[in-house]
């Protein structure tokens, strides 16, 4: 009952970041849109565990959790140093800019 | 020491999670906390960076209260920004310095300056940090300021 | 939801964009399959089709383009190859039991019977374990040995040195940058 | 006497001889003298293993030796029947003379790549013998093919572009008919009758319907691409490249030959020729013969290139024989049979002087042969004489052959057909008289008056020269050859 | 004690729905806030408050089991790795020379606000 | 002050919960959803964040190249070594029975415990030497491509 | 064929039909696309769907995830859901991602060697490899027949 | 090895070592791969591989013994009886198919040793066995199993293993890494609409074990979902066969592959692929079916005479050796097609027994053109004019390949010829048996190209070639005579072919 109410909540809300998904216009609104996406997918499971009335499923809410964190990470470090493992890039400094 | 505490910690966890409590699975969990244990080890000698945690739990809880309130707060304010016909935005990028001793002190100011909608820190440098706000003003500085003290009071005292 | 994201997966260019919605969608059918009451396939879709795909994608796109350049050809042949594969399919579905029914014959052979046995033989909670590492364990022995296998391939194709930036002097895609 | 060994190995001797051959001359590449001579050894084994044979067996039939199953019901097996003894002898004995023809031909030439040549020459005398005592037609058929592509390579010995062309025509042809046609025959023949297994009076009867069988026989005719019948006769004139002594062994010994026994043996053996008569079958094939014998002797008319000449030549005598099948009729097949002897020694001989000549002055062409016959007198004369037996007249061989085939179309009251040979006799002599005429009775202005005895090396007119006395010997001992054959047409 | 279950049910509820109305808001924050720095804060409002209440709510159903502790874990999770996304992504933003549309200048703003992009 | 500061302490403290997590998933599949894919595959989260945040060096340091590959075949070699254990006595292969034949309910919960361990062993090893793999790779794109 | 098209039974047959959409997307995407990597999200797509299309089977109307109690006391009247097609699907995710991260590999390289990750790209530079290997013989060889 | 150790458990009988066979057979390939990986030593790679390799051939011709008198067995896997676990179920078919793929796989693995240095660097040779052991389990595991969906998991290890196989050519040719590419597009697609159809079928049926599903699927013929599964299956499994026109990715991937991955994967994975559509179609589907839907005059006959005729065609075109071979590959399996459509004893008799006289025939020749490359790094005919000379034994090898081809007497190929054109017969296609002795005309034609260039060219100038080292022409002279043996010898082939025909006709045997 109260629970179909969240979950309604929580999936318009997904679509409407999934519409920023798609328009962008940088990769940072992407980026920050999936991992949007990622948290309001570990609420949606909380809910939907619940709603069901088996709740003990909360392992895979954590385990997204987790995904949408290294995920995120993973994505910044490729778009940003362009590869995974470079050595670490430091900026220029601040004063000049880019 | 510190090794049993983390150890103990992570048992605590286990237990918790799991649920389950037959000799099997306990030994497992041991045997896992073992594991973890080395790679761990491993991690900490590979790298230079160790964090030490020299906080007081009681201040931290504390702080967290206050913290959940601050949240609280600052919620309200940014929905009314977001659902405002107008949507008053005014960003500002600037300096905010910590006082925090340690780099775990340092990273909780930082942390619960993104926690709290409004204020994101964007960039850690020697001293301050670089904040982005969406609808800045000045009453903001102070707030931080008070942030800054409070994170700074839950710290041990001891060597830098 | 799964739908608009596939369709937009055929249409953006962007091929970051193309990724994180792939991204998107493994995460949207490991909500479905928590719907369907399939859990640990979540689980794994998750953590796999979201995770590990995700990035490696990511990774592979960053060592090679960002976007597509394809040019416009005609596609009426693929178009036709998938109305008619659809078609057979929609075809197939004509006789199948109804979504959920509880007297199809999935539901009522093998099904009910791995139930009555899993606590008298085997006697764990997760059914799924049960079948997946007993009952037909020796499918996952396979499986086991298609990651093996996997890994090793990648290993394989991929062991030799990249090139370093500063080497690659006649690449004309090469700039000068730093690392 | 009393049998030297059992038939059965001298069979697997008779070709297991030319076998070593092939063996001796990869192994002995580069040792000429020794490994020519070997080989001539192992030519004579054969030909004396097959006169054991001809001891122990005569003119009847022997039991069959099986040597392997290799589909259900089919085997490769062997036996000895007169025919096929008359042609193992034949190969095994014309073997010898074109070897010693072939060691003066290319060491006179200085043709290069001798020991490839002499193997592949092994070879096809091994599938040869195969074919002659195959007791079945699955046998035959898989030495068939051997033959085939162990002559491709003395085809296309040359190396020019010409000889790669010729050669590819001779595999193609003979090649695409075999598998196209007479594979196609074979297997419907098992399909039909459940065996392929020579037998006296055929094996077709009953199994087919008249209108079938005539199907079936075409599809055999055509089939046996190396009897030259027409349409699929141009292999010969392009297998022209070869070096002659290929030549001589593709038109005497081996390969046409091998092609017409093949049609004799599915004519007598497989159909019978009763049931050929009985059904009309062969009605059709017996004007395809008639035509072709007269139509390829026009052609070599027109040839003026004297192994051309030669080739369609023999493209219409195989003719002979394939008609003599057609009529079927026991005096016609018998006459098939012997034109298969006379035939092979008068053109051997013919194929040997173009050969002789060729070495001598290195001329082709009939034009350019003029007065040559002054300078080479024992060539000429050899050339004169295997021509009276091409054309069939007395005193030799190849006139009683001609005789007999008339007297079977008598038989079968094919009064054209013996208009036919008479006409084609006439043609003979317009193709093969003038090189004679011209070669001692022409003389040209250029030619310097004195006549010197230009012949080339002993091994290459020896040959010929014995061959032309055996066209003569012919004449008087083919009553014994005509009661040899007789076995095979008389029923049991 | 019913008088207990009513109370704590409708606190639970109402967190609920407070929690589902601020992840609602931040998304539309996302869709209609101008610029990248912007929509970074409408993220973080789902990311706080909605997890808060609506995982708090859990909770309240859910009574004292192990459940509880494993929506506060999940919920701990959260608090430490939400925010620590957020700043990287900001920090990308920064490095690679993404700047607001518009910035009020302030007496402790580094001039940054003269680099435009 | 070094940069990232945020992200390196974080991962610092996380790791070892990650570990955690993924050693429960992996036992406790018998019991909720889990099982050995899914544990290895967050064990691999954990080593690839390490990695992203410290540096290939480090993670390679923690955990060496040629021990992945050991890792990867042992994981195959344990699942399959429990078949021809299983073999070795008489029984069907991978017929687990074998493991307590007084008890083979007992012995069919032993053997998913081995198994899935060999699983979740194999799939740690391919996914982290998967990253490793790719990681290593320069990229040959300019900036101007992005 | 159109009498059995009862209410009841479209609906009971709509989420086939849905998923067969979704297959039919990813599959016209790897066939029809240029671009190796969107090639394989395509698959990724194609065969998630698939995998969906296998669940609901499993899924029976009322039923719940197939894990029993702790205390393995089942109760006959609960209905669970089939657990066999989870575990089938299990196996494929895990091909799935095998088959995927292997592809991905074979790009980087195709990208290290070809420069280019478009099939007409890549087709073109091929052609042009082809042409040399057969002609480039002839243009240098030209003069020694 | 094992014993009968007896143990106390009520129900437990202990299985000797022969009972134990049908798991060894897979298990031999399928353990040492990982031990190859595990002990990462270079020079143990080779050694492990080839032995295990023989040990598969061991184990598979004590299983062709004991089943050619067409007795059939069965084994569980984990102790758990069908439909429940999965059963290994082993008949003539199958055992026959184990046997081609273990052989050819150890006589490919002995002439690896000295190939592989010329076209693959030292340092990818350990991986390169390992996944070469995990191919060969794949293939393995695919034809002994009897259950519907292993099947597909031992097909994909089979698929992975060759798509990076395939791309090892990349270091001679990096066209290798698009050829693999596309295989694997193709080859997944392929395994994908094969899953669906399996879904389909458990859909309908509830079970996957092949011989349960015989017996589900002939209560319900008509259903339209068993219809289509029949066909997402044909056609999935017809792409990883090659069947024209889904064929499109194997010249490629045999062209640009290192040559004993073309060797082996020439004589053994279109194969294993025809073998499961056999399986399919006629066990667990069986004939009724067939003939209900009338499959085999609609689909499988006109395909199998395209591919007969287009792809020799097209062979004949070619101006690379490995890719005329690979054309040729594509119409001798129309043959095999055919063998299918003609629904007969005799007609599926030349399907097996062709099936694998063609692997042993194209494995010889792929392992000759290997020899070249070796020789002189090169297929294409210009580069092989005149190596009859300079590499007689290697171009020898070869006609005797070609010959097979063709299908002249005394080869292999002759006799799976000559047992079509008998079916053809029985059946009273009289225009079918010219179309196959037609299209080995093509046969002649391209096969004698090759001869030419090799024995007729002029060699080039400058080109020094000198044969390959004994190393490599054992196992292909191994191979080649083979070609030659089973031509002559055939009692073995025939019988294993004609009780595997006979097997296959008659349906299913239903659950043991
Ligand atoms: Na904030
Ligand atoms: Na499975």
């Amino acid at each position: 009952m109260i629970y179909a109410f969240a979950i309604l909540a929580i999936l318009i809300a997904m679509a409407l970041v999934l519409v920023r998904l798609i328009k962008g216009p940088t990769l940072y609104d992407r980026v920050l849109a999936v991992n949007s996406f990622g948290t309001h997918t570990v609420l949606l499971i909380g809910v939907v565990g619940f709603w069901n009335g088996r709740p003990d499923f909360l392992d895979i809410a954590l385990l997204y959790a987790l995904i949408n964190f290294v995920g995120t990470i993973a994505i910044l470090k490729f778009f940003r140093y362009r590869a995974i493992g470079d050595v670490m890039w430091t900026p220029p400094q601040q004063d000049e800019g880019r | 020491m510190r090794l049993i505490v983390y150890a103990l910690l992570l048992g605590a966890l286990w237990l918790l999670w799991s649920g389950i409590y037959k000799p099997i699975i306990i030994s497992f969990g041991a045997a896992s906390i073992g594991l973890v244990l080395l790679i761990t080890h491993r991690m900490n000698t590979v790298d230079e960076d160790k964090v030490p945690i020299e906080l007081s739990p009681i201040k931290f809880l504390g702080y967290l209260i206050w913290l959940l309130v601050e949240i609280a707060k600052s919620n309200i304010a940014v929905t009314k920004t977001i659902l405002s016909p107008t949507m008053p935005i005014r960003q500002n990028l600037f300096e905010v310095p910590y006082t925090q001793r340690t780099d775990l002190g340092q990273v909780i100011f930082a942390n619960s300056i993104t926690l709290t909608p409004g204020t994101v820190s964007v960039e850690t440098e020697t001293g301050h940090f670089l904040v982005h706000a969406v609808s800045y003003s000045a009453a903001d500085m102070d707030a931080l300021a008070n942030m800054d003290a409070r994170v700074s009071a839950t710290e041990l005292a001891g060597s830098s | 939801m799964l739908v608009i994201t596939a369709l937009a997966v055929v249409r953006t260019r962007s091929l970051f964009a193309v990724v994180t919605l792939s991204g998107v969608f493994s995460l949207l059918s490991a909500l479905l399959f928590i719907t369907l009451d399939a859990v640990d396939v979540a689980f794994t879709e998750a953590a796999v089709g979201a995770g590990i795909s995700t990035v490696l994608m990511l990774g592979t796109l960053a060592l090679t383009s960002r976007s597509e350049r394809s040019e416009k050809k005609t596609p009426i042949v693929p178009l036709l190859v998938v109305l008619v594969t659809g078609a057979a399919m929609v075809y197939g579905t004509l006789d199948m039991p109804n979504f959920g029914s509880p007297d199809a014959p999935a539901q009522t052979h093998v099904g009910p019977e791995y139930f009555e046995r899993i606590p008298k033989e085997i006697d764990v909670p997760n059914a799924v374990t049960a079948i997946l590492a007993s009952y037909r364990g020796y499918d996952t022995l396979g499986e086991t040995a298609v990651v093996f296998t996997a890994g090793i391939g990648v290993l394989m194709l991929m062991s030799g040195l990249g090139r370093r930036r500063k080497e690659d002097e006649d690449d004309p895609d090469q700039e000068g940058g730093s690392a | 006497m009393g049998d030297l060994m059992e038939t059965s190995t001298a069979i697997y001797l008779s070709m297991l001889l030319p076998a070593m051959g092939v063996l001796i001359n990869m192994v002995l590449r580069n040792q000429p003298d020794l490994r020519d001579s070997l080989t001539f050894a192992a030519a004579l084994g054969t030909f004396l293993t097959v006169l054991c044979i001809l001891s122990n067996e005569g003119n009847g039939v022997s039991e069959t030796f099986v040597m392997i199953e290799v589909l259900s019901g089919l085997t490769i097996a062997f036996n000895v029947e007169p025919l096929g003894l008359l042609f193992a002898i034949l190969g095994s004995g014309l073997w010898m003379v074109t070897h010693i023809y072939g060691i003066g031909y290319m060491r006179g030439n200085k043709e290069k790549d001798h020991a490839r040549f002499f193997a592949c020459f092994c070879f096809a005398i091994f599938s040869v013998m195969g074919i002659a005592f195959a007791a079945n037609m699955f046998t035959l058929f898989l030495f068939y093919e051997a033959l085939t592509i162990s002559t491709y390579p003395l085809v296309a010995h040359k190396g020019t572009t010409d000889a790669i062309k010729g050669a590819r025509t001779y595999l193609g042809i003979l090649m695409g008919t075999s598998i196209c046609l007479q594979m196609v025959a074979v297997i419907w023949t098992y399909t039909l009758t459940g065996t392929l297994d020579f037998t006296r009076g055929g094996i077709l009867e009953g199994h087919v319907s008249n209108a079938m069988a005539a199907v079936l026989l075409a599809l055999y005719a055509f089939g046996i691409g190396k009897a030259a019948l027409m349409p699929f006769h141009r292999w010969l004139p392009a297998a022209m490249v070869a070096p002659t002594p290929v030549s001589a062994l593709l038109h005497a010994v081996a390969v046409v030959k091998a092609g017409v026994f093949t049609m004799l043996k599915v004519g007598i053996y497989i159909f019978g020729i009763d049931f050929l008569a009985s059904s009309s079958a062969s009605v059709w094939l017996m004007w395809f013969a008639a035509f072709s014998i007269v139509a390829a002797s026009v052609v070599a008319m027109t040839k003026d290139n004297l192994k051309a000449r030669l080739a369609y030549s023999t493209i219409s005598q195989l003719s002979y024989i394939t008609l003599g099948i057609a009529l079927a009729s026991s005096m016609g097949a018998l006459g098939g049979a012997m034109h298969v002897v006379t035939h092979a020694m008068g053109k051997i001989t013919l194929f040997m002087c173009a050969g002789s000549i060729y070495v001598a002055t290195h001329k082709t062409n009939i034009s350019q042969m003029t007065g040559l016959g002054r300078r080479m007198p024992i060539t000429f004369i050899a050339f004169f004489i295997g021509a009276l037996s091409i054309i069939g007249l007395p005193p030799l061989g190849g006139s009683w052959s001609k005789w007999l085939l008339i007297v079977g179309a008598a038989d079968s009251n094919e009064l054209i057909m013996i208009g036919v040979l008479l006409v084609s006799s006439l043609l003979n002599v317009a193709y093969l008289m003038p090189l004679v005429g011209r070669g001692f009775f022409l003389s040209t202005n250029q030619e310097p008056a004195k006549s010197e005895f230009a012949e080339g090396p002993v091994l290459v007119w020896m040959p010929p020269a014995l061959t032309a006395l055996g066209c003569i010997i012919l004449f008087f001992y083919a009553g014994y050859i005509q009661e040899f054959l007789m076995p095979i047409i008389s029923v049991p | 004690m019913s008088n207990l279950d009513a109370v704590l049910q409708i606190l639970s509820w109402s967190l609920i729905i407070s929690g589902s109305f601020f992840v609602v808001v931040g998304a539309i924050g996302m869709l209609r806030f101008p610029d990248f720095w912007a929509r970074l804060h409408a993220a973080s409002v789902t990311e706080s408050g909605g997890v808060i209440l609506l995982l708090a709510g859990m909770c309240i159903q859910a009574g004292f089991t192990l459940i509880t502790v494993k929506l506060m874990i999940i919920g701990l999770f959260l608090f430490i790795t939400g925010p620590t996304s957020t700043h990287a992504v900001a920090n990308a933003a920064l490095v690679s020379g993404l700047r607001p549309k518009s910035l009020s200048t302030h007496p402790n703003s580094n001039g940054l606000e003269d680099d435009k992009r | 002050m070094r940069h990232h500061l945020i992200l390196r302490v974080i991962t610092k403290l996380l790791v070892g919960t990650i570990f955690l997590f993924a050693l429960y998933v992996q036992f406790h599949g018998d019991y909720s959803p889990g099982g050995g894919f899914q544990a290895g595959v967050i064990m691999a989260a954990g080593f690839i964040i390490y990695g992203i945040v410290f540096t290939l060096e480090k993670v390679k340091a923690v955990f060496p190249p040629w021990l992945v590959h050991k890792v990867v075949a042992l994981g195959v070699l344990i699942y399959a070594g429990t078949g021809i254990y299983s073999l070795f006595y008489g029984y069907g292969y991978l017929d687990y029975a074998v493991i307590d034949p007084h008890h083979p309910v007992h012995g069919q919960h032993l053997g998913i415990l081995i198994v899935e361990l060999g699983v979740g062993v194999t799939v740690t090893g391919v996914m982290v030497a998967v990253y490793y793999a790719f990681a290593a790779r320069a990229p040959s794109l300019g900036d101007e491509d992005w | 064929m159109f009498e059995e098209m009862t209410v009841d039974f479209i609906l009971g047959h709509l989420n086939y039909w849905f998923f067969i959409i979704l297959m039919m997307t990813g599959l016209y995407v790897v066939i029809a696309k240029g671009n190796l990597v969107k090639k394989i999200v395509g698959l990724n797509i194609f065969q998630t769907s698939v995998f969906m299309l296998y669940i609901s089977i499993g899924k029976v109307e009322g039923g719940t995830a197939p894990i029993f109690p702790m205390d393995m006391k089942i109760d006959p009247e609960m209905l669970y859901s089939n657990p066999l097609p989870h575990v089938l699907i299990l196996t494929a995710i895990v091909v799935g991602i095998a088959t995927t991260s292997l592809g991905l590999a074979l790009i980087i390289r195709i990208r290290e060697e070809y420069h280019t990750i478009e099939e007409h790209e890549i087709a073109e530079q091929e052609t042009k490899v082809s042409f040399y290997e057969l002609n480039g013989n002839q243009l240098t060889s030209g003069d020694n027949s | 090895m094992a014993s009968a150790i007896s143990s106390e458990p009520v129900h437990h009988i202990a299985l000797t070592l022969s009972d134990q066979l049908p798991a060894l057979q897979v298990l031999i390939p399928f353990v040492a791969a990982p031990l190859v990986v595990f002990f990462g030593v270079r020079s143990l790679a080779w050694p492990i591989a080839f032995l295990a390799s023989l040990g598969s051939l061991a184990v598979s011709v004590l299983l062709l013994q004991s089943v050619i008198d067409g007795s059939e067995i069965s084994y569980h896997m984990g102790g758990w009886a069908p439909p429940l676990g999965i059963e290994y179920r082993v008949d003539t078919a199958n055992a026959f198919v184990l046997f081609l793929i273990s052989a050819i796989s150890s006589v490919v693995l002995a002439y690896a040793r000295g190939s592989l240095k010329a076209e693959v660097p030292e340092k990818s040779h350990t991986l390169f066995y390992a996944l070469y052991l995990l191919c060969l389990t794949g293939l393995l595991g695919v034809v002994i199993t009897g259950d519907a969906f292993n099947v597909f998991v031992f097909l994909e290890i089979s698929s992975l293993s060759t798509y990076v196989l395939v791309a090892q050519g990349s270091y001679r040719d990096k066209r290798a890494l698009t050829a693999s590419y596309n295989y694997l597009i193709m080859g997944t697609i392929g395994a994908t609409f094969f899953v669906i159809g399996i879904g389909f079928l458990y859909m309908a049926t509830g079970t996957l074990n092949m011989a349960d599903l015989a017996e589900r699927i002939s209560e319900q013929r008509d259903s339209r979902t068993i219809r289509a599964a029949f066909a997402f299956i044909v056609v999935g499994i017809g792409l990883k066969a090659a069947i024209y026109p889904l064929h499109l990715w194997l010249p490629n991937a045999y062209v640009y592959a290192p040559s004993p991955v073309s060797a082996f994967l020439a004589g053994t994975a279109t194969k294993m692929a025809i073998y499961v559509l056999l399986r399919f179609m006629f066990t667990v589907f069986q004939p009724e079916f067939l003939v209900e839907i009338k499959i085999l005059e609609a689909v499988i006959i006109p395909f199998a005479l395209i591919a007969m005729f287009a792809a020799s065609i097209s062979a004949f075109y070619q101006r690379d050796i490995k890719r005329m071979l690979a054309h040729s590959s594509v119409a001798q399996l129309g043959y095999m097609l055919l063998g299918i459509g003609s629904f007969s004893h005799t007609g599926l008799t030349a399907t097996i027994i062709h099936l694998f006289n063609h692997g042993i025939s194209k494995a010889a020749l792929f392992m000759g053109a290997g020899c070249f490359v070796f020789a002189i790094g090169a297929t294409s005919y210009d580069k092989l004019k005149g190596l009859g000379k300079s590499m007689p034994w290697t171009s020898a090898a070869m006609v005797i390949g070609g010959m097979s081809l063709i299908g002249i007497p005394g080869t292999a190929g002759f006799v799976s010829k000559w047992i079509l054109v008998q079916a053809a017969f029985e059946n009273g296609w009289w225009s079918f048996a010219f179309l196959i002795v037609l299209s080995s005309i093509i046969a002649v034609a391209y096969v004698w190209r090759m001869i030419e260039t090799l024995y007729l060219s002029a060699p080039i100038q400058g080109m020094t070639a000198k044969e390959a080292p004994l190393s490599m022409l054992i196992p292909l002279y191994l191979m080649a005579f083979s070609t030659i043996y089973f031509g002559f010898a055939t009692d073995i082939t025939l019988e294993a072919s004609k009780a595997a025909a006979t097997g296959l006709l008659s349906g299913s045997s239903g659950l043991r």
